[in-house]
């Protein structure tokens, strides 16, 4: 036969609670239980509340560059909340609501962006790696991360966040075509939220969705909306399930919306319309819900204030954590470069100088040298 | 003759390289309508239009191995790469491919592209915001290695690189993107590459530096009060050893200062020059403040890693002594 | 709507003259002229001959490491056939034929796997590019090529070859992903040959088929069997013309198969079964062909003969000049690094040395060395 | 105690490390059923299986970030990469991540990987299949780099490398992979990373080098006659300045050996060390015979562009006339 088809395809979109309120009761029945759904609720709030004291504190100079999860939380957190608590996290950086759903203290996060790599020695017992700000680089470690849960016999998997602009890196596809090839168990969260600072998603993928960029691979894959709590839920679930029964990865497209700039260091204005913004704030994940919840006699306006209140204090607590943590070390940084301090570099620390004259000071026994009174640099 | 920033002065000379010749054209993460994280390509998109000024996808081998293309057909394509930390997935092609197009096709095909980079640490980034990969790519023989330190120097030199029939990496020192102004030249005016400037003449020592170093050496020269001969390199491969080799041979001492970890920096290539150059001239060893050899820390500690000019004034009154 | 289809999709296989002899009247008609079929053929012959005497130019110490082409040759040739004479070419270093076809003189590849540079220096009026000897790197280049062309406004496109390892690479991503998404009029040409050296396909590449790996940036797909010259003609005819027209790229694979080893570095039977190598042989493009015009009574076994012995002329005078080219000066490789020599390189090539007292004898004036007579190494 | 090449001895020690450590486990290109292209990894397949041998796909970015992967969960990959020249896509893996990975999280996650890659050149292979990327590699703060010299300290580093707790480039010199072959014990033994061998004592003068060279130096020295001392780093970081430095105080002379390009090569680093703490013991200025600063000729010239005895001898003969 001439002219035969080898394959065919279609890929679905998952919405439960839609942005004008309609929930599906055949899907949304049971998924989440009442009490998780107001703990749930709770955490995008304290979430969203972090993202502007975070805002602040980098406007103030408290904070070095910032990037704002706003309207995003509903992916990482679903995907938290359907996951076991050992499977792996491997977030990129606007995954703060599925890291403190699973543990991960807020000062961490907070002390990263203060430019202190203490907030990134997250105790392993959380299964979460640390933020990745070179983009589509940690997905190929989620993938050795599972691979070696697959190779103890462990029943862990990984689930492994990027954005749509990650998916354009090499890395991306080695990671997914590893996984696939190899049967290596990791969920490919991707969160579509339509920018990768001011490039549009359509100069990544002008393909009609990026769940289809794991058709590739013979990935099984879903589209769904990321905004919708309940909808990421039930794919991460449906994923974790799939992915944990057979060894075979997942793709998920979460569909969302970055509703602030990129960073703190970032003026979207300057490539957005404000319109857009608009439209995507009447999708956004926590009002969406709360009017969910209002509406179900889960949550009212009394809950709701006594809530920003615990909130405010949660984060202000965080924050003075993080701001008053005692310095480190100055010469923190050759401590941690190897297992042990090779003898040269010990030089280096001892003396805090890199000149041979500085880092063996007995070569200049018996010679004058000159002091000069140098202020050291501030702090 | 404008009082400009070095970001401004790159701009200037993109603008006019572009105006001059078509076969200019700039692709990379963010250069379009948002003009560059940095705001290097600010009005460009504007100006000369979407067919070149290209917001490209986000990876950097498509934008490094497209621009290989591009050049392969003629034209002179400047992509620039967002950081210096974002090189890394560029480095194959770079290395494996645009340095060597011209040798592995005895001059059949040829690679003249530059390559725009913010490099260097300084200015408070999160991780592999700060490092300084200048040896990395002067060991890699077929590249050409640019510098600048200063407005004018930038301008002159950018305009000479894109010129260039061959590829060179083109690493702007971020840290001084905007910390100073220099007189610019409206007019048009290259400084060829491979020839280093003697930024201050004297006749006890020679620093030799470049990029946003050449700042901290200034301080601290002005700080010992000595009459020391500064040189900023500003191409670092070729690297202009007859302006080195000349000045050490008058002044007898050297320190070198750069912000790569001290291992393998280019400075231990000037020190093994000068040792094969000026051996009966030394009367004392040549020294080299550098960056530590450890990952350039979180900002907390980034002032603690970058060589300053504490270190730097320590090092020369040292090797005066010695 | 709770669960929607937002994507589906599928992927035809074209085959016109098949491994069983059997001609599709309707697609293959006209398709291509028998005058040009014949000459085809005998490109196809041709190559194959050269290959067989480089394997034993190899065996006898007369060549380095060199790849057999043995078994595809109707991919790179049907492209190279369907394609106008000033479209870029951008060969991996299975596409002997193709170049060939296109006027690339067969001692340039010969040259190239002597060792000699000059092999590469394809003279521009050819749009060829050099073989590729790094794995996944020159699709990135192709789209370059593309590129340009667009940006000037000229008529050409890009045809690049790969195999299916090659698609495992992050730059193939990236390649394919530029060209979809910045509308680059590239055909990507993926000749799956099954193994990659000794890893087999479904290692690089799970799905069903590696056409599919084009869904994932919404680029136009065809699998085709590219042991028949015909479907290949056909394809790449249709997806030069889609992509000429739209300025898009298009994705082509071309199921094909290696018949030697990997290289003649490389013992095929260590990792493969006999009997699917067998199973292969009956499906070769070129005894396929034969088969086809000797019952269209456009050849007969005196044509084969008199081509016989044309070929094997043809290829020895082809061996005969690579091997007579005068041996490339010992400084060549200085010369061709820079438009115009560093200065510092000029002392090295000048002196053949790189050690500061050799580089700079005047710093041994006066100095006696004492001289060993060292043999130069061999040549 | 068997007499064996070089790669029989890395096998040994591959073989001996998998059997004692269920978390070793080895990855690449080719490395399963075929055995490696080189043959390294023969027999470990059929011996450990195909989950504990995995041939990958083809792409390096991918083998060495899924082994950071796997490493951070606790195991001790040992990937391979088929041909120096492919360790090009896989430098962002290795620099910004395996190599940062513990700094970054304060120890919180660790990399202890072996990269194995055969390196150098002298064998007749196609572009990129000939390349000595060691300083590159040296340059990136938290990396390893081992290059051994014979099927003795092959096996001893390789142990000690796979049971170090951070990432290490292994670069095999694949010159030799079967050039020679040596008494290698059955028995387990570890050479220490960062301690380099002396190969021959002499008084006259020092030679350092590593990899494949360490064989010209020894050629080059007896066709001297001289009395030369001949240091094999084995390490390049941490490298083994102690020795480097006791002989050179010693001799007075120095002269260094490598294959890659001297710009930025390892020996820069050595000759500026050496400068820096051997100044006034120095009779010569340090020479560095080492590859051109170009890129490695196809094979019809790449005995030309290999440092030889002959270059080697010579350069010992002026600094020891100087
Ligand atoms: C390898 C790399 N290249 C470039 C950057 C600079 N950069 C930081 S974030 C970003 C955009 C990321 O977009 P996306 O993946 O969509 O994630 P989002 O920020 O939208 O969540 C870029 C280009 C980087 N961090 N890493
Ligand atoms: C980047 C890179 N990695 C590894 C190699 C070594 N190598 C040469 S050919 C080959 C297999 C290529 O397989 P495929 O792409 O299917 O092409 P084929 O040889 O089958 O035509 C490998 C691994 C290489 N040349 N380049
Ligand atoms: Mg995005
Ligand atoms: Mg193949």
């Amino acid at each position: 036969m001439p002219i035969t088809k080898v394959f065919s395809t279609e890929i679905e979109r998952i919405s439960i609670l839609d942005e004008h309120g309609k929930f599906d009761e055949k899907l949304g029945k049971g998924l989440i239980p009442d009490k998780d759904l107001v703990k749930l609720y709770e955490a995008m709030v304290a979430c969203r509340h972090l993202d502007e004291v975070a805002f602040r504190l980098q406007r103030s100079g408290r904070m070095g560059t910032y990037p704002q999860n706003m309207g995003q939380e509903a992916n990482s957190l679903g995907a938290a909340y359907a996951l076991a608590n050992d499977d792996w996290l491997v977030p990129c950086y606007r995954e703060n609501c599925g890291l403190f759903w699973r543990g991960v203290p807020m000062e961490m996060v907070l002390l990263h962006w203060m430019g202190d790599e203490r907030g990134n020695a997250i105790p392993r017992e959380l299964f979460c790696t640390p933020l990745a700000i070179p983009i589509g680089t940690q997905m190929l470690h989620a993938t050795g991360l599972a691979w070696a849960a697959k190779y103890r016999g462990e029943k862990r998997i990984a689930c492994t966040f990027f954005g749509d602009g990650a998916t354009s890196e090499g890395d991306f596809h080695e990671a997914c075509n590893f996984a696939a090839n190899l049967d290596i168990p990791v969920i490919f969260f991707c969160q579509n939220n339509f920018w990768a600072i001011s490039v549009p998603g359509k100069i990544q993928c002008s393909a009609p969705t990026l769940a289809q960029r794991a058709v590739a691979y013979g990935m099984k894959t879903v589209q769904c909306d990321g905004n919708d709590l309940f909808a990421v839920v039930k794919c991460v679930r449906d994923a974790a399930e799939f992915t944990r029964s057979t060894g075979k990865p997942h793709f998920i497209e979460g569909v969302t919306y970055r509703l602030g700039d990129h960073t703190t260091a970032d003026d979207a204005r300057r490539y957005r319309d404000a319109a857009e913004v608009e439209m995507w704030k009447t999708r956004d994940p926590i009002t969406r819900l709360r009017a969910f919840m209002k509406e179900r006699k889960l949550w009212d306006d009394s809950k709701e204030g006594s809530l920003k209140e615990r909130v405010e204090k949660e984060v202000a607590a965080a924050v003075e954590r993080a701001e008053t943590i005692a310095a480190p070390n100055r010469t923190d940084f050759f401590d941690s470069m190897y297992a042990e301090i090779p003898e040269d570099l010990r030089l280096q620390r001892d003396s805090t100088q890199t000149h041979g004259l500085g880092e063996n000071p007995s070569q200049l026994d018996g010679v004058e040298v000159r002091k000069l009174d140098h202020p050291e640099h501030a702090h | 003759m404008a009082n400009l920033t070095l970001v401004q002065a790159i701009n200037l000379a993109l603008v006019q390289e572009m105006e001059k010749d078509d076969r200019v054209i700039i692709l990379g993460e963010d250069v379009g309508p948002n003009g560059g994280v940095f705001r290097v390509t600010e009005g460009l998109h504007k100006r000369f239009g979407a067919h070149r000024v290209v917001d490209s996808p986000l990876a950097e081998s498509g934008i490094i191995g497209t621009s290989i293309g591009l050049a392969m057909a003629g034209l002179r394509p400047v992509p620039e790469i967002q950081f210096d930390g974002f090189l890394g997935p560029a480095y194959d092609q770079l290395c494996s491919h645009a340095a060597r197009m011209r040798t592995r096709t005895r001059g059949a095909f040829t690679v003249p592209i530059t390559v725009r980079v913010p490099v260097g640490g300084g200015i408070h980034a999160p991780e592999l915001h700060s490092d300084s990969p200048e040896s990395i790519y002067a060991h890699q023989p077929g590249m050409k290695v640019v510098m600048p330190s200063s407005p004018y120097d930038a301008k002159g030199l950018l305009i000479s690189s894109i010129r260039d029939p061959d590829p060179v990496m083109f690493f702007e020192p971020k840290r001084i993107y905007r910390a100073f102004r220099e007189e610019v030249p409206e007019d048009e005016y290259v400084i060829p590459l491979g020839r280093a400037r003697v930024v201050c003449e004297g006749g006890e020592m020679t620093v030799v530096s470049w990029g946003a170093s050449v700042v901290q050496c200034m301080q601290a020269i002005e700080r010992t009060g000595r009459s020391i001969e500064l040189i900023d390199l500003r191409t670092i491969y070729p690297f202009d050893m007859a302006a080195v080799e000349a000045s050490v041979k008058k002044t007898g001492r050297c320190v070198i200062v750069h912000e790569a970890p001290k291992t393998c920096g280019f400075g231990a290539e000037i020190s093994a020059r000068i040792m094969e150059r000026c051996f009966l001239h030394l009367e004392a060893p040549v020294q080299r403040v550098a960056g530590f050899d450890t990952v350039m820390p979180y900002y907390k500690l980034e002032l603690d890693y970058l060589p300053d000019a504490s270190r730097i004034a320590r090092a020369i009154e040292e090797t005066a002594a010695y």
